[in-house]
């Protein structure tokens, strides 16, 4: 195992270079694509780790909308980038943060060398309960059934990040919508990649959304490879983003948690509790309430990408 | 699996690597822009497409062959496009943006 | 075999990190953008050789991933330096 | 197993850089990358907790897998919301500065304007 | 542990917790989905819906006599998440129930959606102020780390864009700070959260309580988890974010903001160390934390002196009363814990109503006078004195002045300090009531005093009854019965390990 070993050793050297990188780069921009780099790598770290699920969000959100929406505030914010003197930490602050921070780093370090191995672990309860779930995925399973309300409150978590983010638009733009206007003659050569991409990326999404019940994969993982797909489609400007006030809009960004809502207070009636799941439906019901989960991580990511509305609304 | 196909796999991949060295060489001493993304180009394409091609016997199915075709495919895309909009963007501002 | 594949993708991530170095130097933004294109060709590259070794299933699909996104960045970086020409005053009044 | 030790050193450097980054880089923009090293330096913690937890045929701890990706979500609807502000700022004011005594015009009236 | 189980098995009736997390989710999404007019219908429909559910709550818990628990999903836990009511968090519950349709009530004037319009401020607001109770409902009654987590995050994204609802650019600023702290603070919780599943294999309260002993990890983890937490509950000198946040804010969120939002992450702290991490020894860890607080309440009162604007005074004041909590750590075993518990948990609810109070009086202040300088407060008092009066009342337990909720924390929490031979902070106890006082005078004096000043507009009477009822009940708590304070004992891990 010596070589896996070195590639190991090479790989978190690789990360650590490129985070310091992020940190310590001169121009916000040179951060950013250090960062963008720096995802992608980490999705490599997650596979070591034997954490697939992780390491395919890790790689839909680095990669693709993360991504998106760095790159594109580095650029607008280009002229913010001189920093007044009186603002950049002198020295010896600088000295007293590197001490706090290599102090925070060692005794981490140690406490994680320290911990238990094989440490405590619930992969056994996981497991025990796992059909109960129809499930083979466990991560799945986790996330929809044994922590169920972790995952409907942090979609809930999302909607009010597009409740803050549409918030921060001028009164006279609310119900307009976010993003630039479809072009009437898009660049050919992003035009076509936004053709030729999203029928492949498409058919991606769902499969690693519909894997996502026994395999690694998910609502969430195949939610982010759509949701940039639509992104592609507004990068190229052949589509626009819609007005925020549209009902179908706002219907697609609350499906996910409505619909879990819905199931967990089902729960209460059809099988005693409160997010529980009728024995034999389990896995039907879960996947219905996936279904919807990817739609709304699908359209709520480029949403909130896209920032607040910019263009007043159109009768 | 057979000495043949191992061969196969071995060449294939080393060859693979060979290029994305070719490629950074050429990233690092190349004199401009446009003649940087040829050479990353280059390692785009005949790097990983010889990487896929020595791991296709190893697929197991003719699924997960497909999926190393297309995402060789999907690369080779990403990395037309980018560099046509990243070489337009070039001639259109100068390289140092 | 599959430590040979293993050191294959060592190889190729070691290339991509010298490939960073030209992040580092610049000279221009043009330039950052391409050295991550390369990590990320190369870092679908290793992801496959280390799948292939190790037999992780679903390993494929992250690769698969990241190779639908790898234009992403590039994209966004072109969009958001040229914010193209004025917006065509048709576009806007449409629908 | 060496593997999961590397990724938690990693992970509790990567919280140290973040930590510094955070702290002495006066850019928004960049602190919320730090804030971003962060967190994955967290999240690497819960993978190697993971992984130190396999047992009963999984390669890992499913539980703290799952932490993990919803960890990840939340923190890139962070991100979204801090970028907005940032964006929204710069335009409101053309620069983008954290320092409380940058608004000093004349105690502003009305101050709830509600 | 099977002891720990059979404590811990689900209550009859124990669904009833799941409804002040669900109805409020519920609310937020509706209120989304629908948009304009229907937000504020929906908020404020809600609200009586939701005190109703508390104090049901409540009494269930009092009528059980010890922690209400309720499992959800069938997975119990370690695998699962459990919702967890004692006294504490019941009293929170109701506080927070009581304390929204009041913001609420006062909140209509000024976020009106106009028929068939929707409106950007008022929309975020109605669907936020609704999240917040959600994310206080978790706060409260969850019982797993993780869960509570979520909860944190959850109360940032809703607290956060209320700060900037008007755009101003120092608005803008504020919130973004506000944010940067928060996420600074949630983020530090969750690795501490991490290393305390790496060592015991769960994120359950309870569970946890039972096995943690004194080691390196769990000394990191509750340092970790605990510094986080004091950035979002603003303890000096990690409270630099507050006062302009809460300054600017519209009124009716600054009064929730200041009275509710920052005793969310409050809780977490006492629940990790009461609740979580008994078993560590307390003394040094509960001094440095009385004496953060002891700090905050001086440096605040101080600061609170120097502001020239009425907000921003009753925001820094708000840094010094966040410093009360605290003095409650170093007093947590001994016979004196139980006065020490019911002061510092008074301290928190007397707090959440005067101040809220404060705020609101401040908000009508600024609309009528048409600014919140201080110096041109002379004779307001006259001219609207049903605000003066609420700010007056609300002054009361500020200082800690008899009969007030304020007076009894402080009294509990000064008659345990002296108890437990600890006279130091209680020498801070009075420092800040007289500092308190100080400013308290730099506002009212000159209101009272001055000839009668002309308003630009006066106020609404119904906004100005919402505030002074809410001063009302802080003056009221002074005289809270005996039962209520035994009611607070309700799931005090050493008042029930007295108990068996």
């Amino acid at each position: 195992m010596s070589v896996l070993l070195a590639l190991d050793i090479g790989l978190a050297l690789l990360v650590f270079a490129v985070a310091a990188r992020t940190v310590f780069a001169r121009g916000a921009f040179e951060a950013v694509v250090d960062y963008v780099a720096y995802g992608l790598l980490l999705s490599i770290v997650w596979v070591r780790l034997f954490a697939v699920d992780v390491a395919l969000t890790e790689a839909a959100i680095g990669g693709g909308v993360t991504g998106v929406l760095l790159v594109g505030a580095a650029a607008r914010l280009r002229g913010a980038e001189t920093v007044a003197a009186e603002e950049s930490p002198s020295a010896s602050l600088r000295v007293v943060a590197a001490c706090l921070c290599l102090l925070v780093t060692a005794v981490l370090a140690g406490v994680v060398l320290l911990l238990p191995y094989p440490g405590p672990t619930l992969a056994p309860e996981s497991a025990r309960h796992l059909a109960e779930t129809g499930l083979g995925n466990p991560v799945t399973a986790v996330l929809i059934a044994y922590r169920g309300i972790d995952t409907m409150l942090e979609k809930v978590v999302l909607v009010l990040a597009v409740v803050g983010v549409w918030s921060l638009a001028p009164d006279r733009f609310w119900g307009g919508a976010p993003g630039e206007a479809r072009a009437a003659q898009p660049e050919p050569t992003l035009a076509f990649l936004a053709q030729v991409l999203p029928p492949i990326g498409i058919l991606v999404g769902v499969h690693v959304f519909w894997a996502g019940a026994d395999e690694p994969g998910g609502a969430f993982q195949g939610g982010a490879i759509l949701a940039a797909m639509w992104m592609i489609l507004m990068m190229a400007r052949l589509t626009e983003a819609p007005p925020i006030s549209a009902l179908w809009l706002r219907l697609l960004l609350v499906a996910g948690p409505v619909v879990f809502l819905a199931a967990g207070v089902a729960g209460a009636v059809i099988a005693g509790g409160f997010f529980a799941y009728p024995p034999g439906l389990a896995k039907p019901l879960i996947l219905f309430i996936e279904t919807f989960m990817t739609l709304t991580i699908a359209v709520t990511l480029p949403i909130l990408v896209a920032g607040p509305p910019r263009r007043e609304p159109v009768e | 699996m057979s000495i043949g196909l191992d061969l196969f796999c071995i060449v294939a991949v080393g060859a693979g690597v060979f290029f994305f060295l070719a490629g950074t060489v050429g990233l690092l001493r190349f004199p401009d822009a446009l003649t940087r993304l040829h050479a990353l180009t280059k390692a785009d394409n005949l790097g990983l497409g010889l990487v896929v091609l020595g791991l296709l016997p190893r697929a197991g199915s003719l699924l997960g062959a497909l999926r190393l075709i297309a995402i060789w495919a999907l690369v080779q895309l990403a990395g037309a496009t980018a560099a046509q909009l990243i070489g337009r963007a070039v001639r259109r501002k100068g390289p140092a943006l | 075999m599959s430590d040979f594949l293993l050191a294959m993708a060592g190889m190729i991530l070691f290339t991509v990190a010298v490939g960073l170095v030209r992040v580092l130097g610049g000279p221009g933004d043009v330039d950052r953008l391409m050295a991550a294109q390369l990590l990320s060709t190369g870092g679908i590259a290793a992801l496959l050789l280390v799948a292939a070794a190790t037999g992780v299933s679903g390993v494929e699909d992250v690769a698969l991933g990241l190779a639908l996104l790898a234009a992403f960045a590039s994209t966004a970086f072109v969009n958001s330096a040229a914010p193209a020409e004025a917006p065509d005053p048709r576009a806007g009044n449409e629908r | 197993m060496i593997s999961a030790t590397q990724a938690g050193l990693i992970g509790a450097a990567l919280v140290g850089l973040g930590l510094y980054g955070l702290i002495t880089n006066p850019q928004p923009l960049r602190k919320i990358l730090a804030f971003n090293l962060i967190g994955s330096g967290v999240f690497l913690m819960f993978g190697i907790i993971a992984r130190k937890g396999a047992a009963a045929g999984f390669p890992a701890d499913p539980v703290p897998q799952a932490m993990v990706i919803t960890g990840i979500v939340v923190a890139f609807a962070a991100s979204a919301l801090a970028i907005a502000l940032v964006l929204r700022l710069y335009e409101e004011t053309g620069r983008v500065t954290l320092r409380p005594d940058a608004w000093t015009k004349p105690p502003s009236d009305g101050a709830g304007s509600e | 542990m099977i002891a720990g189980a059979s404590a811990d098995a689900a209550t009859a009736g124990g669904g009833l917790l799941a409804l002040p997390i669900l109805l409020p989710v519920a609310g937020v999404l509706l209120s989304f989905l629908l948009g304009g007019r229907q937000a504020e219908r929906i908020a404020l429909v809600l609200a009586p819906v939701q005190l109703g559910i508390a104090i049901a709550i409540a009494a269930l818990v009092w009528g059980s006599g010890r922690p209400v628990v309720y499992i959800l999903g069938g997975f119990a836990p370690p695998l699962g998440i459990a919702l967890r009511a004692d006294g504490f968090s019941a009293v929170m519950l109701v506080t927070a129930t009581l304390l929204m349709p009041a913001a609420q009530l006062f909140a209509r004037a000024s976020f009106a959606t106009p028929r068939g319009t929707e409106k950007r401020a008022p929309f975020a607001f109605w669907t936020l102020l609704q999240a917040i109770q959600a994310a206080l409902g978790i706060v409260f009654l969850g019982g797993d780390l993780f869960n509570l987590y979520v909860a944190l995050e959850l109360l940032t994204f809703a607290a956060v864009p209320l700060v900037c609802l008007d755009g101003r650019p120092e608005t803008l600023a504020a919130a973004l700070r506000y944010l940067l702290f928060a996420l600074f603070g949630s983020v530090f919780y969750l690795l501490g959260a991490a290393l305390l599943y790496g060592a015991y294999g769960t994120l359950d309260i309870i569970l946890l309580s039972d096995r943690i002993r004194a080691e390196p990890a769990v000394w990191v983890a509750a340092g970790l988890m605990t510094a986080g937490l004091l950035a979002k509950t603003a303890l000096f000198p990690l409270h630099l974010w507050l006062p302009p946040a809460h300054a600017n804010a519209p009124a009716a969120a600054s009064a929730i903001l200041s009275g509710l939002v920052v005793k969310g992450s409050f809780v977490l702290i006492v629940r990790l160390w009461f609740n979580v991490l008994p078993a560590l020894p307390s003394a040094i860890p509960g001094a440095i934390l009385a004496a953060l607080g002891s700090a905050a309440i001086l440096a605040g009162s101080v600061l609170a002196l120097r502001q020239e604007r009425l907000k921003l005074l009753i925001a820094y004041s708000t840094v010094a009363q966040i410093g009360y909590l605290f003095l409650m750590f170093p007093l947590a075993s001994g016979p004196w814990a139980a006065d020490a518990w019911s002061g510092g948990v008074m301290q928190a609810i007397s707090h959440a109503f005067a101040k809220a109070a404060m705020f609101l009086s401040a908000g009508l202040v600024a609309e009528s006078l048409g600014h919140d300088r201080i110096r041109g407060l002379g004779g307001a008092g006259r001219a609207m004195p049903v605000t003066f009066f609420a700010l007056g009342l609300g002054g009361l337990s500020l200082m800690g002045l008899p009969p007030s909720g304020g007076f009894a924390a402080k009294w509990l929490l000064m008659v345990a300090t002296i108890e437990a031979g600890q006279w130091l902070w209680a020498i801070v106890i009075l420092a800040g009531g007289l500092l308190a006082a100080g400013y308290l005078y730099r506002i009212l004096a000159p209101a009272l005093f001055g000839d009668s000043l002309p308003l630009e507009k006066p106020p609404q009477r119904s906004r100005e009854v919402v505030a002074l009822a809410l001063a009302l009940v802080a003056v009221l708590l002074a005289f809270a019965p005996h039962a209520f304070f035994v009611f607070l004992q309700i799931g005090r891990p050493a008042a029930m390990a007295a108990l068996r």
